[in-house]
């Protein structure tokens, strides 16, 4: 396995609580101190020309995740420890200078909402110039080529007519293949895309996914794709993660994960997709509700809904259980299985 | 586009019509042709100068047919002459016009320059303690009357400082600013409370959007940021609220040129209040009416540089 | 009918008025959820405006002294006025709880008890500032009294009729809106003379302006909505919904744009004041008499400051509720129109 | 960051770029003098200008044939432009002539309208134009306000009846060049041209007052080319915006709303031929007794040719306050003394010790001027027409005015508190007397109020306080304030009084029409004669008789009104004074007026200023007042030095508090 194009290990970024946040909207000078870890101890890897997708309910942290490795935490959260080697750099070391050099260049980011992610009042062309000429010095109509050609590249049709159009003027589609070619402008190493498709009608999704699986194949471009959608994450992935309630419940390449997943979490969410339901059988659904932020159990918090909880679950984090070389479970029940087996 | 210029303007000259209409019936309610003469005239003089006087200006004609006459010349600009000195009012409004702008259009600058920067600044800093603070000038500003702040600056700069001069002007450029200095410090700092906290909410607003992050994703940098992608956005109802602003520059000058003694067309007004000379409020009253609508016209106009989603229908 | 019996009838209306909507706020769960809300954000502007009105109603409750006799037979006295001994009145300047004139010294008929000193005249700075209150509420409250019902009137009807009564009323809107509102102002009140109803009058002309083009955009936006269709599919006459889905619709609105203007009206007071065209016991009118005593050296200060702290005081209360009104009933629309 | 220190270096920049001195550097080493006028003058046209404010500044422009004499009081006529100051000749038929020569070879400033097109040039002054300003005067067209003094000229009214009817009967009459119109007119007979240098005018009565008239700009010469040349069209001014000089100043720039200024004028008649040693054009010799001692009759002016200023440089200043601080600063050379200031300028009569030590003098003098409150005697409650009850009632109210504390309250003691309408300085002024109305006696006036059937200020008819209305124009905040004084104390005897403010249009409304009860009034006087007082309550020139004679109260007496016309021609004697002291006496009982105050002006000047004596009556004081540039350059930067620190701890403290929080936001930031 090559040098990873991203290590993340035990990143944890903290929100303030509800009670705290509500307090502090009201002008309160001093907010409660509490501060709940959205994203807590997470740890992940991907390798250059793969694609780790990470999987979970909303809420559970994914998207904090993806916008701390580019230190885009949005005021009031703050990433408060853990590592970020981006390319061999640790990010969170960088001074702000220099992080502004790695955005866009070494690492990218495309969004859920293309319809709002683009400034309305500019082209789309001024705003992928300007992803362009932040990074390298380049005369306007290098720029304009470049962003034209990189348009042809991620297939909007006359290129150089759409340059000059407003984002309003645009399809949910079309501007989505903007994004993307904005984001592939300066060739980045990882492309992080944060439920890319989500927005789209169903007939686009198929198209920006093949856009994306030409990306890595064609350029070798690690790809964190973040989704709730497992049909997306089954068509694309190389790896997946599964996130709840901010830590990573469990990981493992595409196969091991979708065809015998270990952790309860992960069975029951396999089970509850309608495609692989057999008719007739009612639902499989998941009862309660993901914990708020702060007010997880002691042990694993997925215990209070896991129908396979036992004595440690409660109140012993459990910790990773490899299960073969690329897949690993942190569960209690799979560490004993582990054992007897 | 040009459908809606025509539109818009002859809107605009229809308003003109209204407001030259309402300023005729506030004129007749106001004063008997016999006491405008006497006016004009002089008490102590005989009554047949007065009958010459009220024929010569046309008063003793049919209300229909000063209606007619008062929107003609009104429309021609020959607004006649000063019930008091008879000194002809488009004179007076020329050589008012050069002082009231020499401080009005830079204290207008500065407040519209200092108003959005000082916003942004304060929008950057969002949940910070000068955020906050930034808010309570704002409001502590807006609930000082400008009387106050006149007269508090003149007594603090003009009296015990001797910064500036009290009061006083001359057109001559080598002393206009130290006349002027003092006014536009006071006029701007007067409105720049209710700029401050209007674009402040603006700003803030437009930080939550998620081009910005798209913005900050690509590197660029945070004063990158906020200038071209958040300010810009904000331009449209920053525009609107500065043409609300106008009005204010008519207050503003009113008081202020009465106080620093500065001979312009608010000074103009202030005496033509205090005399009651109604013929030269008039003409007032119609060019801030024509100035307002004409910039509301081209401040429309401006709506499409500023944002390409709205279109003039 | 005296001047005084009526004031006390107008304080009795308004009080009569005060306690039924209070109810009716209590029953409807979003007015009275708001005014919780409002309380708990800004408890001391909303205590200083409180202050205010009990001050200008208290002020507005006068009757005559039957022991009197003279000319103070003839002089009613309000609840105000009775805190302080009748002929309260020095000879000219003294510096607050002083003892002796400003100038020359010679001895007060009220040793000590002038708290904000006294003016040129003697009188009391404390009474003459207390007593502004109930001018400026009497400007702020009449002149709306005068504008909300006929804002409403013609803005609605406008917003939802359209057609020739928008045009009509958009073209008032336009005409009135487009002079400059102190210059408005001015030609009215020298237009319609000076007393303290043609200077409410004129306030409500340029208040009217704001008021109604408020109330036309929100209800040509209500207008549009399904659930007024609906009522009208279900047969609902056109005043019916008007009055039933509209007006309620329009009603937070009147609340924020009320306050919004009434700080406006005031400050505005104060600058008619100085033009000589203001209201009789206005603060404005004791700020302008007052403006020159600061050349005096050395400086009498009391009787600005007071008129001064007063205005702002109520100015920064009002201010202060505004804006936490306006983010709690409705952030967005009021933002357009205004 | 960066705009917060671009703001901060604007601050910076403007303090240092601008001193408080409103005249630019050039203005140093002028002698130039700057007084400040409270309001615009409305015109310079010497035949229409009627407020001291006005001939502030033509009086220096417009030379007249006599003159007073700058330093002796009482006042007392030198020849000006005439040779001599002629004495009255008695013709037949009650007639008088006086006869005027000029000295030849006086000329007017130099000026395109003597040659239109052909660049300025000046033509002699000449005896018609004399005649030709008194004709303006009765031309009806030119609205003067002085046309009933000067229609005791003999064809004075026939000239302007012959004029007016030409104009009206033949439309192309009007168009004719005015000299022509006025010589096809006729001429005015009583005015008589003989030769270039000789003027006499015939009177239809005694008038000995008339010389008075012939000191003042009214009947300065004035050249029939500048009437016909600046008649405001093509874009040249109006002649009432142009005066053409004779005098020993000429207008240099004239912007009406802010600023005049006047310069020295080369071809006045003493810069021509100083070897005249004309009387008005050298610096009087002798004096008034004290003079000399107060520095007024100084080794090196006495006897030199005048002027001693290059400039005089009005500025409009209509803030009193702002005028009087810029005096302190230096800007103004002299100042009156405002209300407010009076403490710190003047104590125990005499000038403050922190102002002496800056080098000013102190001049106090009583202006002949008379301040009151009069009743329309037309009223029926408080007029004539009430009888003896109105009187007692008049009587009452007059007790109740305490003019001495009214004075204490507003003039900080200043004025002096007046005892009948003639004021100190003129003929019939007696010091001793005392008006026993005017002694404040609250007991009598209560008193005087039942007997005169209002037992404790209550109206029978109504059962309530009696209530009269006090008529004020539309009047400022401070105005107001002396009429509250006044109902303040009216309410002590239980009179209601209402001040009626209203706008203007309706006060003039109400004044023409007799239908006002009180009302308040001033005059200062033209010339120093009682006639120009008593006058004011003479029966004839009642407002009722003919709108905007000035006897506002409308007495009509008729054994004062004939007294008055007894005394009005007598030369001042015992004989005179005897007539004045039964007049005053009838005044004192029927009691038209409540005499307030003679105003007593007090004038600071600085130290750099020179021959200045305050006269009151519109009198050249251009020509003999001088100024030392180099003392008042020294002391205005001493007194003006800027205090920085303020800046600097400003711009302190916004750095000091947002700096610290911009620090540990960007370090706190990810």
């Amino acid at each position: 396995m090559s040098e990873p194009v991203l290590e993340v290990t035990d990143l944890v970024t903290t929100f303030p609580t509800d009670a705290s946040l509500a307090q502090r909207a009201e002008g309160e000078r001093r907010p409660a101190a509490g501060r709940a870890a959205v994203v807590d101890g997470v740890s992940l890897s991907i390798a250059p020309g793969e694609v780790l997708a990470l999987v979970g309910e909303s809420g559970c942290g994914k998207s904090v995740t993806a916008l701390s490795i580019l230190r885009l935490v949005p005021k009031p959260g703050r990433i408060e420890s853990g590592r970020v080697l981006l390319a061999g750099r640790d990010v969170r070391a960088l001074p702000i200078s220099e992080m502004r050099a790695v955005r866009g260049a070494v690492a990218a980011m495309i969004f859920q909402e293309p319809m709002t992610s683009l400034n309305p009042v500019q082209t789309v062309g001024v705003q992928v110039v300007e992803a362009i000429r932040l990074h390298e010095r380049m005369s306007a109509a290098a720029a304009r080529a470049r962003c034209v050609e990189l348009f042809e590249r991620v297939g909007i049709p006359d290129a150089d007519a759409r340059f000059d159009s407003f984002p309003h003027q645009l399809s949910g589609g079309l501007k989505q293949r903007v994004m993307i070619a904005m984001a592939l402008s300066m060739q980045p190493k990882l492309l992080i895309a944060d439920e890319p498709t989500t927005a789209l009608d169903v007939t686009i999704q198929a198209q920006i996914l093949a856009l994306l699986r030409e990306v890595r194949d064609r350029f070798g471009m690690a790809i964190l794709l973040i989704s709730h959608n497992l049909g997306v994450v089954n068509e694309l992935a190389d790896r997946i993660a599964v996130m709840y309630a901010g830590q990573v419940a469990e990981e493992g390449t595409r196969e091991e994960l979708l065809a015998h997943p270990r952790h309860p979490y992960t069975q029951r969410l396999l089970a509850s997709i309608p495609s692989r339901h057999r008719p007739g059988e009612p639902l499989a659904e998941i009862p309660g509700v993901v914990p708020a932020p702060g007010e997880w159990p002691a042990g694993c918090r997925f215990t209070t809904r896991c129908h396979r909880a036992f004595e440690p679950c409660a109140t012993v984090v459990p910790r990773a259980t490899p299960i073969s070389d690329t897949h690993r479970a942190y569960c209690h029940a799979v560490a004993l299985e582990e054992e007897r087996a | 586009m040009l459908a809606y210029a025509i539109r818009r303007l002859a809107y605009g000259f229809l308003v003109v019509l209204g407001v030259l209409g309402l300023l005729f019936v506030l004129f007749f309610l106001y004063a008997k042709p016999i006491d405008i003469a006497r006016r004009a005239v002089g008490e102590k003089a005989p009554s047949a100068v007065l009958q010459t006087w009220i024929a010569q200006h046309g008063y003793d004609r049919p209300w229909p047919e000063q209606l007619r006459d008062h929107y003609w010349r009104m429309l021609s600009f020959d607004f006649g002459r000063s019930d008091i000195d008879d000194v002809p009012i488009s004179r007076r409004l020329s050589e008012g016009a050069g002082p009231s702008l020499s401080f009005t259009v830079p204290a207008f600058v500065i407040e519209l320059l200092l108003g959005v920067g000082l916003a942004l600044f304060v929008a950057y800093f969002r949940d910070t303690y000068i955020d906050r603070m930034g808010v309570i000038l704002a409001v502590l500003s807006m609930s000082v009357s400008i009387l106050l702040v006149i007269i508090a600056g003149q007594y603090v700069f003009g009296k015990l400082l001797n910064w500036f001069p009290i009061s006083g002007f001359d057109p001559d450029p080598a002393l206009l600013p130290r006349f002027i200095a003092m006014p536009v410090l006071i006029f701007a700092l007067a409105g720049i409370g209710g700029e401050i906290r209007f674009n402040r909410t603006l700003f803030v607003e437009e930080t939550s959007r998620d081009y910005v992050r798209t913005a900050r994703a690509k590197g660029a940098g945070d004063g990158r940021v906020m200038v071209r992608h958040v300010l810009r956005n904000a331009l449209i109802p920053i525009l609107t609220h500065v043409v609300t602003a106008i009005p204010f520059l008519f207050t503003g000058s009113l008081l202020i040129e009465s106080f620093f003694g500065i001979p312009g067309l608010g000074a103009v007004t202030v005496d033509a209040i205090q005399s009651s000379d109604f013929s030269t409020l008039r003409v007032m009253v119609y060019i801030g009416a024509l100035l307002f609508i004409v910039f509301q016209i081209v401040t429309d106009f401006t709506y499409t540089l500023a944002d390409p989603r709205v279109r003039l229908e | 009918m005296e001047a005084h019996v009526v004031s006390n009838a107008v304080v009795a209306g308004l009080v009569a008025g005060a306690l039924y909507t209070a109810t009716r706020v209590r029953k409807s769960r979003f007015w009275s959820e708001s005014f919780r809300e409002l309380g708990r954000r800004r408890p001391v502007a909303l205590a200083a405006i409180a202050f205010y009105v009990a001050l200008g109603l208290a002020d507005s409750v006068a009757w005559l002294d039957s022991g009197a006799q003279g000319i103070a037979a003839h002089r009613p006295r309000s609840l105000v006025d009775r805190l302080f001994p009748a002929e309260f009145q020095e000879r000219s300047y003294s510096a607050p709880l002083a003892f002796e004139e400003f100038y020359g010294g010679a001895g007060l008929r009220f040793p000590g008890q002038h708290w904000l000193g006294t003016d040129i005249l003697g009188r009391d700075v404390l009474h003459m500032a207390l007593k502004g209150a109930r001018v400026a509420l009497l400007l702020g409250g009449l002149t709306s009294l005068i504008v909300i019902p006929l804002a409403l009137l013609f803005g609605m009807s406008a917003g939802y009729f359209g057609g020739r009564i928008d045009d009509a009323v958009f073209f008032a809107i336009s005409t009135l809106s487009s002079i400059p509102s102190l210059l408005l102002l001015i030609a009215l009140i020298v237009a319609l003379g000076r007393g303290p109803l043609q200077v409410c009058f004129a306030m409500g002309v340029t208040g009217w302006v704001s008021f109604s083009r408020v109330i036309r955009g929100e209800t040509l936006k209500l207008r549009e909505l399904d659930y007024v269709a609906a009522a009208r599919a279900l047969g609902a006459s056109e005043s019916r919904i008007l009055l039933r889905h509209i007006l309620p619709n329009v009603m937070h609105l009147v609340v924020i744009t009320f306050v919004l203007l009434f700080s406006g009206m005031v400050l505005t007071e104060a600058i008619l004041a100085f033009l000589g065209i203001g209201l009789d016991g206005s603060w404005g009118q004791m700020i302008d008499q007052a403006r020159d005593e600061l050349a005096r050296d050395p400086i009498i200060y009391w009787n600005l400051t007071a008129a001064s702290v007063a205005l702002f005081g109520l100015i920064l209360a009002v201010n202060l509720v505004g804006d936490a009104i306006r983010d709690i009933l409705d952030p967005r629309t009021v933002r357009e129109n205004v | 960051m960066k705009r917060s220190s671009l703001v901060a270096a604007f601050v910076l920049v403007a303090i240092a770029a601008c001193s408080n001195s409103p005249y630019p550097k050039s203005d140093d080493g002028i002698k130039v003098r700057y007084i400040a006028l409270p309001e615009w003058p409305k015109t310079l046209d010497p035949g229409v200008s009627y407020s001291a404010l006005d001939h502030a500044v033509i009086a220096n422009v417009y030379d007249t044939l006599l003159e007073y004499h700058y330093l002796n009081r009482p006042f007392e006529l030198i020849p000006g432009l005439a040779q001599a100051v002629p004495d009255a000749q008695p013709l037949g038929g009650g007639r008088f002539a006086y006869r005027f020569r000029l000295r030849p070879g006086m000329r007017f400033q130099k000026d395109p309208c003597f040659a239109p097109g052909a660049g300025p040039a000046d033509r002699e002054i000449e005896a018609a134009d004399f005649a030709f300003e008194l004709m303006r005067i009765a031309d009806p067209v030119v609205i003067s306000p002085v046309v009933a003094t000067f229609s005791k000229i003999v064809g004075f009214d026939e000239f302007a009846g012959r004029l007016a009817e030409k104009r009206k009967s033949d439309p192309s009459f009007a168009q004719l060049r005015i000299d022509r119109q006025y010589a096809d007119a006729g001429g005015i007979e009583g005015v008589v041209v003989r030769g270039r240098y000789e003027l006499e005018i015939v009177l239809r009565e005694a008038y000995p007052q008339l010389l008075y008239w012939f000191a003042m700009p009214f009947t300065a010469p004035v050249p029939w080319e500048a009437i016909a040349y600046y008649d405001g069209r093509r874009g040249r001014p109006f002649f009432k915006e142009h005066p053409i000089a004779s005098g020993p100043f000429r207008l240099a720039r004239y912007d009406q709303h802010s600023r005049i200024v006047l310069e020295r004028n080369p071809n006045w008649y003493g810069a021509l031929h100083p070897e005249w040693r004309a009387p008005g054009a050298t610096y009087p010799t002798s004096g008034e007794p004290g003079d000399a001692d107060r520095g007024l009759l100084p080794p090196e002016y006495v006897g030199r040719p005048l002027p001693f200023l290059d400039r005089i440089d009005f500025r409009i200043d209509k803030e009193d306050i702002a005028s009087f601080n810029k005096f302190l600063q230096g800007y103004y050379d002299a100042s009156g003394i405002i209300q407010e200031s009076f403490d710190r300028a003047v104590q125990n009569g005499g000038l403050s010790p922190a102002m002496a030590a800056r080098g000013m003098a102190l001049a106090k003098s009583v202006e002949p001027a008379i301040f009151y409150i009069g009743f329309n005697m037309k009223d029926p409650v408080v007029g004539s027409a009430g009888g003896v009850r109105a009187r007692k009632l008049r009587q009452a109210m007059s007790l109740a005015i305490d003019a001495v504390e009214f004075l204490r309250v507003f003039n900080n003691g200043r004025d002096v508190p007046a005892q009948s309408p003639i004021p100190p300085g003129i003929f019939g002024y007696e010091p001793g007397y005392t008006n026993p109305y005017r002694k404040p006696d609250l007991e009598r006036a209560r008193a005087l109020l039942d007997e005169a059937g209002y037992r404790g200020g209550i109206d029978p008819k109504t059962q309530r306080p009696l209530h009269l209305t006090f008529d004020a124009g539309s009047p400022d905040t401070r105005s107001r304030l002396r009429y509250q004084f006044w109902v303040d104390a009216w309410r002590r005897i239980g009179i209601d009084v209402e001040i009626a403010a209203q706008n203007y249009n309706a006060f003039q409304e109400k004044m023409r029409k007799g239908a006002y009860q009180i009302y308040t009034w001033g005059w200062i006087a033209d010339y120093p004669d009682p006639e120009n007082f008593l006058f004011l309550l003479w029966g004839p020139n009642s407002n009722s008789l003919n709108p905007g004679a000035p006897n506002n109260s409308n007495f009509a007496d008729p054994r004062f009104d004939a007294l008055f016309v007894e005394v009005k021609d007598m030369p001042n004697g015992p004989e005179r004074m005897r007539k004045i002291v039964e007049m005053r006496t009838i005044l004192e009982r029927e009691r038209p007026w409540i005499e307030l105050s003679h105003t007593e002006s007090y004038a600071l000047y600085h130290g750099w200023i020179r021959n200045v004596k305050p006269v009151g009556l519109s009198i050249p004081t251009g020509k003999y007042v001088d100024v030392d540039p180099k003392l008042r350059r020294a002391q205005r930067r001493e007194w003006n030095r800027p205090i920085l620190w303020p800046a600097w701890a400003l711009a302190a403290a916004f750095v000091g508090i947002v700096v610290p929080g911009v620090i540990t936001f960007f370090r706190e930031r990810q």
